[in-house]
């Protein structure tokens, strides 16, 4: 392959070689730097609480270029991982200055170190657990279940009070009826809306909705309220279906309409 | 698992390596849990590790069983766990509810009382709609309503009649103690306006008022 | 035990007419046989008659269970009949196929079990690399994990929890009997360590680099 042929000049024996070359063909096979640093810990044959961090530093920022080279697109957060292993490595390199506050390289490569350790630690956790026994594959539930029957058991309530006022109710119609004349001086929708019907085939120009109200009731208060809001109820439908056009130039200003041109 | 290469082997081996009955007993039983329909000797069997005898390890199981909350039982030609009967009553779940008479329920529930015997057709005509089969038969699940007896004219209709329960739930001596219109118009009952909860109420069913008015007789308290 | 110190006691027990314990052991016996999922001690107690002690029938069913084909476990605070594991063998045909989850589903579900209530951001911190929705969703709708209570951190974010289901699946009583999390725990790999020089008190959500997070008070257990 391509990758063999490239790697001919490097001077790594053959085992870090052929562990390099996955890492490089695998490179989208990875879960990230922190998979990758993981990977190439590894070739220490170490305790990973006893890993040269430098080392890894050094591994990974030549995978990194290797990478490069192959123009493998690495993303983002792997270059960041790059760029933070180098400023590492320098810490690590370099004498710790006096004057520069902040953690020394050490603390930074035991931190990296912990975090490895951690996903390791994962990883094992996460085999152990997938390796035991399992529900519906070494151990089972019960096959056959019973169904538990509920039983819904109503109980209806009624009082006494409740049977006589139904009694009332039904023995009483006929006194109910009267009360159905309180609706006298109520104008309902439908009124308004069959009486606006035939009227808005003369609404060329823009009115007033108040003229639209019916004949002897607009002097009583009770009666004008209910035929107002019967009549504005009634306009908003005939906008809704097209017919009319409404205005209010200002809040509490007279509301205003005329019949729509292009009638749909 | 696959034993068709080697058949002489496995038959030679399984003399030897059958499990003791108790740990056959012991895989009877996983086998007769786990499975999702009931189960044959022969499939216990081809289940089971070779030598195995199906049909005593589950007469061992089913001894083992006897008497206690489930049992092995023969289902047609197969086995399964099955709860004792006498148990069957835990395998319900019971909840009780309470809700509210409906109004056409507690309507109907109110002629019954007033005007017993009465018919469905009367109780049509009092209401002014329709009654439901299932109103009736509520009432009558409840045993707050029994059938009287027939009335005496064309086609011998069935009559309804309130039951002892009826006057215990409502704390009644007789249906006769119920108030008249009279007491429950002096009672504050009969006011003119619809009763509270009643127009909401007014929706599920049409009582356009047909046909109440020349029944007055009926109405004679 | 001794019935002459109490008198009063016993009396007033017997009024309950509890059955006698044997009798409640196979109470409990046919209503988890009955069940595929757990049922907790309450819901036993509710199913049975008045006065009956679900928990000590439970502990006797339990005994009379050990070294059976089938055990008595305890799946979170409920219980159920499931079979023994070395019989696994013998249920090939009761095997489901589960869907094979991907190495990062199982990754996360193990950070999830071992960590939690753990929030999204921990999870990338420990993986290195984001959680992809569709693997937190995979996981939720096995209903191995469920939303547990909101971090009080900045952005509230959510936590996450294993379920009783996960428990049941992997035979665990409980999270505190993951297979290593003691040895985990001594060994602090079960911590949120801050990385080093960063400011407990500047924390934020984003976590882009590799480790920002100083949340070490926030893991509990």
């Amino acid at each position: 392959m391509m990758t063999e042929d490239l790697f001919k000049d490097d001077k790594q024996n053959v085992e870090d070689r052929l562990a390099a070359e996955a890492l490089i063909v695998d490179v989208d096979g990875f879960e990230g730097p922190l998979d990758v640093l993981l990977t190439l810990s590894r070739t220490q044959k170490v305790d990973l609480r006893r890993i040269s961090v430098l080392d890894l530093a050094k591994q990974y920022l030549t995978f990194v270029e290797k990478a490069k080279a192959l123009r493998i697109e690495l993303a983002a957060d792997y270059l960041v991982m790059a760029a933070w292993l180098a400023f590492l490595k320098s810490r690590l390199l370099l004498p710790p200055d006096p004057t520069e506050d902040g953690p020394t390289g050490e603390e930074l490569a035991a931190h990296l170190a912990f975090q490895l350790e951690r996903l390791q630690a994962m990883r094992d956790a996460a085999a152990r657990l997938m390796a035991r026994d399992r529900l519906g594959r070494d151990i089972f539930a019960r096959g056959l279940p019973e169904d538990v029957t509920r039983v819904r058991t109503v109980t209806y309530s009624a009082t006494l009070l409740d049977l006589m006022q139904a009694y009332a109710r039904i023995r009483t119609r006929d006194e109910f009826r009267p009360f159905v004349m309180d609706r006298d001086s109520v104008f309902t929708m439908e009124q308004a809306l069959e009486r606006m019907r035939g009227l808005i085939g003369f609404a060329g120009t823009w009115t007033d909705l108040t003229s639209y109200l019916p004949d002897g009731w607009g002097s009583d208060p009770v009666k004008r309220r209910s035929a107002t809001a019967a009549t504005f109820a009634a306009s908003l439908e005939l906008v809704k279906e097209g017919k009319l056009e409404l205005r209010q130039n200002e809040t509490f200003a007279p509301i205003e309409l005329r019949r729509r041109k292009d009638e749909r | 698992m696959n034993d068709e290469s080697e058949p002489e082997l496995v038959r030679e081996e399984s003399l030897f390596d059958a499990p003791p009955i108790a740990e056959q007993e012991r895989m009877v039983e996983a086998i007769l849990f786990a499975t999702v329909e009931p189960i044959t000797i022969r499939e216990l069997e081809s289940r089971m590790p070779h030598g195995c005898d199906g049909a005593e390890a589950l007469a061992h199981l089913r001894k083992r069983y006897e008497g206690r909350g489930v049992r092995v039982v023969r289902v047609g030609d197969a086995w399964a766990f099955r709860t004792a009967p006498d148990l069957g009553f835990l395998m319900r779940k019971e909840t009780v509810e309470t809700r509210k008479l409906s109004r056409a329920a507690i309507e109907t529930l109110a002629i019954i009382a007033y005007h017993q015997p009465v018919t469905r057709a009367e109780i049509e005509e009092i209401r002014g709609v329709s009654v439901s089969r299932g109103t009736i038969d509520q009432l009558l699940e409840m045993e707050w309503i029994r059938l009287g007896r027939r009335r005496m004219t064309p086609g011998r209709p069935v009559t309804f009649v309130v039951t002892p329960n009826f006057l215990d739930h409502f704390g009644l001596e007789n249906a006769r103690d119920l108030p008249g219109v009279k007491e429950l118009r002096a009672a504050g009952l009969l006011e003119s306006r619809p009763m509270p909860g009643s127009d909401a109420d007014d929706e599920d069913e049409d009582d356009d008022d047909i046909g109440g008015e020349d029944q007055t007789e009926l109405f004679e308290d």
